[in-house]
């Protein structure tokens, strides 16, 4: 198959080859005087995105109650499964969650829990580097995520929208018409 | 005695003792590596004798390049390792036959007068070994070079004969 | 039989069918919230528009109004179906609070489903949303009528299927609420199925409530174990602990529905009571060292004694699986029993019950809900088999006439004739009724003439029941004998316990009963006894009298019962969520239900009400417990016994294989036994005694669940009729002390026409079971302040 | 007497001088590589232990001494334990007859800056660099482990085939420096190095030098992304240790070969003539470290064919051209 090269061909084969090498020489050697574009981690700290996907935080509602209604949306949407949680019913009505776990070793940060919350109540924050000793330590219960804070989204308030009489009454959330009186014969 | 007396006897006790090893070794690798020894401590003969051309080229030669040879096709192969050393038995004829030739020298060396007298030192610099070898004897060494090579492509042809014969690629 | 294509699909369906149904036939699911199988079509929710592309009918109708017709080419993705549907749903949710997160139907909500599956992600609708004032409906149900759709489901179900009236719709226009007029309990004994039928989160499972979603749940087929019927259910579990349990459809049984007693009394599983772990003589040990002591203990009694020193004692609540392992158990060490039933007149009723079907007798609820004349003899279906006034229901609104005669008051949600009588009274107006006898007034006078006031009811029913083409007699098993050879007549056993059918196939004609043990152990002549999942007290006072002269009594159970508390050695066993097993219903249907939730005690007393403990290298407690089958396997290597491999195919003729989803008729009936004596008349002045059921706790589970027994009546209740309770000087609402052998039990009296002359009526209840097959004065007596 | 005992002073003082500096830049040569493969590489480099990461190459010697020597099973262990020893013994010994600079004289004493002055130095270095094959050939086979014996078959492949070609472009030098002996090739270059006046024999010894010494892009037996780390796969601690050093130790005196035989040795201008060998003898590894942050690893096909196909009949054809210029100038 191979064909005969004449001398121009080998030439110039030989010509590429040399230039080839001498440009990948080239290449590093401007890079030699290029400032790193290493991090030096430890003391220097890049101010991550809000949007970072780092711990999970469970955040308050502008009343400073917790956001979370324990509906298990997270949970169903986990896909390592990683959060488990159980509901009740709160002394103020609301439904809220009895435990709310997160095995932060076996998290894989994916943030579908955070798109799944439907009252914005789990979030995910910058903060990536939080080292154990030993691996249950890992294991995040409710009093640990819990923060006194609404995190991204510090207006939203659920129940306000909620058409549930958890706090406020019928008919007084945002967009409701005053509760139907059923033994009116009024038009 | 002299140091550099101690340390002839001393290498050629190594390269007799490895010599021995690689003839009854039956792990090819072990026996590869004694020579090897034998080889190196035999250069070191050579250069305590006051010709270090001939010990460079042993090394060079026959340690660095030969030896790695064998060295190579016994890895190639995957010789199985065999345990202990070699029956006495299988080796009992050619063994005999080495250890009169032996006998049969020495006892000439013995017996001849010439065999005791002391050797003048060699000269073996290497720019006279250069004038002799391609000088006095440069027919010989391009006969040698020119059998060397036609054994070289015979090898080559034979080789590539057998591949073809089986029916592999097309030479 | 018309002729149609669906989706370009050709279906042949029965005439009269609705193409919504015949495209579900196809397995094609039309989208729909008013339009329910047993309900029927409203045509209220316009979800199931299709395009009818040819045929009598043509363009855009609801599938669930147009009965399928020869020659329809329908198409349910049509583009315009599609659009139309999408806007249905975004006017549904145009009202629809924005709270699916705190909503416990969301995960299995229909509105949902089609709300995501339509689209709909952006509310565009600009105004207000409506909202109502919720109510309490009572334990069962929780009411959040903002979310309502008014798809009429519910209250076609509550007022037209079930009968109950007090819950319904109310207003109108776009103000349409469904609620009871106060807020109160609701009356329905089947008011749980509101939460399975509403669509949407308006009317939801209160118990259940907040617990769990249903994806999180492991769910299982299984059979309800609170009466004899066998309702199929569905167990959901969830952390080791059964949350809910609903109807699961079976056409030959329950159809869609089952009965509140069905679907609150699972809470005995993880009952805080329930032993779960082995005992030797009351202190806790470990399941090894309990049987190997169970074992040593029968081994020395049968050394000193013989086998037959030891008697086996089971239940009707066991499953086949343990009962044929008692057998085998039984057999191996040639042992007395096992023994199911009280006495040996009973087990002969039931026997004779069985018996009775043979021969294509046998009815179940479906049919019944076809039958035109109905008579319960003996039974009073509210309390005795609640299903089965559903069935009388749905058989009264065809037209049916039904006819209840029973010593105890009865209410059914439908037009029928109650014949309180005297349990020796019943054999005469069956006899009249079934046309055994001439049925002309002098013989109505003749067979009750202390009842005139119900010689006008009989000379009406008579005719009607003679005229019936498709009667149906039910009754309890005592009356069995009353079975008429009219071939007409369809037959449909009301028996006690879930498993009473199996226990009678399974046990030996000869089989001892619990009484007979009793009198051996008094004579001495049994040492040991193994008790299988069953109380003696309420089985046989007799027996549970008789326990304390035994040697050794080693009881399997799961509840707590009186006997656990006596046993010697006592071995947990597993429920029928935990192992699963195969029941035997009335009509002789075996049923399987499978095992739903793991064994163990539930995550939530593990971490007593906070979160569960982190030691996940622990053996999780409460895990002792084995299927009772298993234990009797067990026991028998224990004891060096060899336990033949016994199928309950050897006694129904059914093997485990065979056990179709729907059930399957035993086909080993008991050969016809000599029937059971007739009720008699007691001796002397006294008033029979008849045990009467509530609808909570007063089966042997329900006694042990909390929620059921926090629904039943906080006094028990004596009833009498008025000539009776003046006879004995007592007036309505005082408060009797009744004796039971030596002990005392406080009631109130009830006294009402509707109760039969001659008759006590008393709570079935353990405490009860001493009361004499007859009381007087001196049993009923005033309570002194 | 005295002189005996001098001689054997001054001997061990300069066996001492050598082992120290060579040990040392091979421990600091490590620590360049890393710091200007950083550098190639737009980052940094080590520069957590110490000022500037001076004192990694102690902290990893710490670790590598104090790591646990793992002998694997099924190992020939007598072979297994010595392999390692062959390939730094190997280069350090070579050291012997390298030439750091003219004599000097101390006392009237002339002090020869090389600790083996011999007629064949040439041919000594040769031989023990291809020695240097066993340590990795041995250590291949003996690992018992079918990456280890591929890593040691290639290199051992490798490495006859290459120094033919290396022994090749060595002719033409011997041949215009008319002598063996180290001393007296720099002294041939007093005027013009060799790699000026050969500059086919230096490229030709420059590329087979490099595959002596298994760097990219000639890593063939230890290629990771083929054979995990070829022949010292199994190896660990202060075994894996010695090959690492001795790959180092070889770039130093792959350096002081080159400035040797064709850079003049430590002829040179202005500088004193240590400072000029040094230079030149550092310029070597830099160079080869920047080879490797340029060039990808050649396939195995292509290095034999480049070795045999390339370098061989171009050495043959120069000594065959150089021989025919110095008899014509003659």
């Amino acid at each position: 198959m191979e064909e005969k090269k004449d001398k121009t061909g080998l030439l110039r084969e030989v010509l590429d080859g040399a230039a080839g090498l001498a440009g990948s020489y080239a290449a590093t050697l401007t890079h030699l005087f290029r400032r790193p574009v290493t991090e030096q981690y430890p003391e220097y700290k890049r101010p991550m995105p809000a949007r970072t996907r780092g711990r999970i935080i469970l955040t308050r509602s502008p009343d400073g109650k917790e956001r979370c209604v324990a509906c298990y949306l997270c949970s169903g949407a986990c896909p390592v499964n990683c959060i488990s949680m159980q509901s009740e019913e709160g002394p103020d009505g609301r439904r809220r969650a009895a435990w709310f776990r997160i095995n932060f070793a076996r998290c894989i940060y994916c943030g579908l829990c955070e798109e799944a919350c439907p009252t914005l109540a789990l979030q995910l924050t910058p903060e990536f580097a939080f080292c154990k000793d030993a691996i249950e330590d890992f294991v995040y219960e409710k009093e640990d995520l819990l923060v006194d804070h609404g995190g991204k989204d510090p207006d939203y308030d659920f129940y306000a929208h909620a058409g549930v009489a958890a706090g406020r009454p019928k008919g007084e959330h945002i967009g409701e018409d005053e509760p139907v009186d059923v033994k009116s014969i009024l038009p | 005695m002299t140091a550099l007396g101690a340390l002839f006897y001393l290498l050629s006790a190594v390269m007799l003792a490895a010599a021995g090893l690689a003839a009854t070794r039956r792990n090819p690798i072990h026996a590869v590596c004694c020579a090897v020894v034998a080889f190196l401590a035999s250069a070191g003969v050579f250069t305590v004798l006051g010709a270090p051309l001939p010990g460079a080229l042993q090394v060079v030669v026959y340690a660095g390049a030969i030896m790695v040879l064998f060295l190579f096709i016994i890895m190639l192969l995957g010789l199985p390792v065999g345990q202990g050393s070699v029956p006495a038995t299988r080796l009992a004829a050619p063994g005999v036959l080495v250890g009169a030739s032996l006998v049969a020298l020495f006892t000439l060396l013995i017996r001849d007068p010439a065999g005791l007298t002391p050797l003048p030192a060699a000269t073996a610099a290497p720019g006279a070994v250069g004038a002799v070898l391609f000088g006095d004897y440069w027919l010989a060494v391009e006969a040698v070079s020119i059998l060397l090579f036609a054994a070289l492509a015979a090898v080559l042809l034979l080789g590539r004969a057998r591949r073809g014969h089986k029916g592999g690629e097309p030479a | 039989m018309p002729d149609l294509i669906i989706d370009g699909r050709p279906v042949r369906v029965p005439k009269g069918t609705p193409v919504i149904a015949a495209a579900e036939s196809l397995g094609i699911v039309i989208p729909r919230f008013c339009w329910h199988p047993a309900l029927g079509a409203a045509g209220a929710c316009r979800m199931c528009a299709v395009m009818f592309l040819d045929g009598p009918v043509k363009g855009l109708e609801m599938s669930c109004m147009v009965p399928a017709a020869d020659g329809m080419v329908v198409e349910t993705f049509h583009p315009e179906a599609v659009t139309f549907r999408r806007r249905v749903v975004e006017l549904l949710m145009a009202n629809h609070p924005h709270d699916c997160p705190v909503c416990d139907e969301g995960g299995h909500c229909l509105l949902q489903d089609e709300t995501i599956s339509g689209g709909h992600a952006l509310r565009r609708f600009p105004g207000r949303k409506r909202t109502y004032l919720d109510q309490d409906l009572g334990p069962f149900i929780q009411h959040e009528m903002n979310r309502c759709i008014h798809c009429y489901r519910c209250a076609r179900f509550y007022q037209e299927y079930c009968g109950y009236l007090d819950f319904g719709p109310m207003q109108n226009a776009n103000r349409v609420y469904f609620g009871r007029f106060a807020s109160g309990p609701l009356e329905s004994p089947f008011s749980g199925n509101l939460a399975d039928i509403c669509p949407t989160g308006t009317l939801t499972d209160k118990p259940g409530r907040y617990k769990s979603r249903r994806w999180d749940c492991q769910r299982a087929p299984s059979v309800c174990p609170h009466c004899s019927l066998g309702c199929a259910t569905v167990a959901l579990s969830r952390y080791r602990e059964v949350v809910r349990v609903e109807a699961r459809e079976n056409p030959a049984v329950n159809g869609h529905f089952i009965c509140d007693r069905g679907r609150y009394s699972f809470g005995y599983a993880a009952s805080a009571e329930r032993p779960r772990q082995a005992r030797a003589d009351g202190v806790p040990t470990s399941m090894s060292t309990a049987l190997a002591l169970a074992g040593t203990r029968l081994g020395g009694v049968v050394e000193a004694f013989g086998p037959e020193a030891v008697a086996v004692v089971g239940s009707a609540r066991s499953s086949l699986e343990t009962q044929t392992a008692l057998t085998a158990l039984a057999r191996a060490g040639g042992w007395r029993g096992p023994a199911f039933f009280a006495d040996r007149t009973e087990q002969q009723a039931v026997a004779a019950a069985l018996a009775a079907l043979a021969g294509g007798r046998a009815r179940s609820l479906a049919e019944i809900g076809q039958a035109d004349a109905v008579l319960c003899l003996g039974v009073s279906p509210l309390h005795d088999a609640p299903m089965l006034a559903l069935s009388l229901r749905q058989a009264a609104r065809a037209g049916a006439v039904v006819a209840v005669a029973d010593p105890r008051p009865a209410t059914l949600p439908l037009p029928f004739t109650h014949l309180p009588l005297a349990p020796d009274k019943l054999p005469g107006a069956a006899a009249l009724l079934t046309g055994a006898e001439a049925a002309d007034a002098a013989a109505i006078q003749r067979a009750l003439p202390l009842s005139p006031e119900l010689w006008p009811a009989l000379e009406r029913l008579a005719p009607a029941f003679a005229a019936a083409g498709n009667p149906v007699l039910v009754f309890a098993p005592a009356l069995a004998a009353q079975a008429p050879a009219d071939a007409r007549f369809g037959l449909f056993p009301v028996l006690c316990g879930p498993n009473a059918a199996g226990a009678a196939l399974v046990a030996d004609a000869d089989a001892p009963a619990c009484d007979d043990l009793a009198r051996a152990i008094e004579a001495g002549e049994v040492k040991g006894l193994v008790l299988a999942e069953a109380d003696a007290a309420a089985l046989s006072p007799r027996l549970a009298a008789a326990l304390p002269g035994l040697e050794t009594l080693v009881v399997l159970d799961h509840l707590p019962t009186p006997s656990f508390a006596a046993a010697k050695v006592f071995l947990p066993t597993q429920t029928l969520f935990e192992s699963g097993g195969t029941l035997c219903n009335n009509e002789a249907r075996l049923q399987y239900a499978a095992p739903v939730a793991p064994p163990g005690e539930p995550v939530s007393r593990d971490g007593r009400g906070g979160h569960p403990p982190r030691d996940y290298a622990r053996k999780l407690p409460g895990t002792d417990p084995l299927p009772a089958a298993a234990l009797c396997a067990v026991l028998a290597l224990e004891m060096g016994l060899d336990m033949p491999a016994l199928s309950f195919a050897a006694f129904t003729g059914v093997g485990p294989e065979d056990v179709a989803p729907e059930g399957t008729r035993a086909t080993r009936l008991p050969a016809a036994p000599t029937a059971p004596a007739p009720p008699s008349a007691p001796p002397g002045q006294g008033l029979v005694v008849v045990r009467d059921d509530a609808l909570f706790a007063t089966d042997a589970y329900g006694r042990y669940a909390p929620l059921a027994r926090a629904q039943a009546p906080a006094a028990s209740v004596v009833r009498l009729h008025p000539d009776d309770a003046a006879g004995l000087g007592l007036a309505d609402g005082e408060a009797l002390t009744v004796t039971v052998g030596d002990r005392r039990i406080e009631a109130t009296l009830a006294v009402s026409a509707a109760v039969a002359r001659g008759a006590a009526v008393v709570p079935r209840l353990p405490g009860w079971a001493g009361l004499p097959a007859a009381i007087g004065p001196e049993t009923l007596r005033r309570r002194q302040p | 007497m005295t002189d005996i005992l001098c001689g054997i002073l001054v001997m061990l003082a300069r066996m001492a001088v050598v082992l120290a500096v060579v040990f040392g830049l091979a421990a600091y040569m490590i620590l360049v590589e890393r710091k200007l493969l950083g550098r190639f590489q737009v980052r940094y480099g080590p520069n957590r232990v110490g000022l500037f990461g001076l004192l990694q190459p102690i902290a990893d010697g710490l670790k590598m001494l104090l790591k646990e020597d793992i002998v694997a099973d099924g190992v020939d262990r007598r072979i297994f334990l010595i392999a390692p020893a062959i390939v730094a013994g190997a280069a350090l010994f070579s050291f012997a007859v390298v030439p750091f600079g003219p004599t000097f004289a101390v006392f009237d004493r002339p002090i020869a800056q090389v600790i083996a002055d011999t007629d064949v130095g040439l041919l000594v270095i040769f031989g023990l660099s291809s020695l240097a094959v066993y340590g990795v050939a041995l250590g291949g086979w003996t690992s018992d482990n079918k990456y280890s014996l591929l890593g040691g078959i290639r290199g051992a492949a490798q490495m006859i085939s290459y120094e033919l070609a290396l022994g090749l472009s060595l002719v033409p030098v011997a041949m215009m420096a008319r002598s063996l002996n180290l001393t007296d090739i720099v002294s041939a270059q007093a005027t013009l190095p060799f790699a000026l006046s050969q500059p086919v024999a230096f490229a030709i010894f420059v590329v087979s030098a490099l595959a002596e010494t298994n760097r990219i892009p000639f890593d063939l037996p230890e290629a990771e992304n083929e054979l995990q780390a070829g022949f010292h796969t199994e190896y660990s601690g202060m075994r894996f240790a010695l090959f690492f050093v001795g790959e180092y130790v070889n770039m130093i005196l792959l350096g002081s070969v080159t400035a040797i035989f064709f850079l003049g040795g430590w002829n040179g201008p202005l500088l004193p003539p240590i400072v000029w060998f040094g230079l030149k003898v550092l310029a070597v590894p830099v160079f080869l470290i920047w080879t490797r942050a340029s060039l990808p690893r050649l396939r195995y096909d292509q290095l034999m064919a480049l070795g045999w196909k390339c370098l061989v009949p171009l050495g043959l054809a120069n000594i065959l051209v150089t021989g025919a210029l110095l008899a014509a100038g003659r």
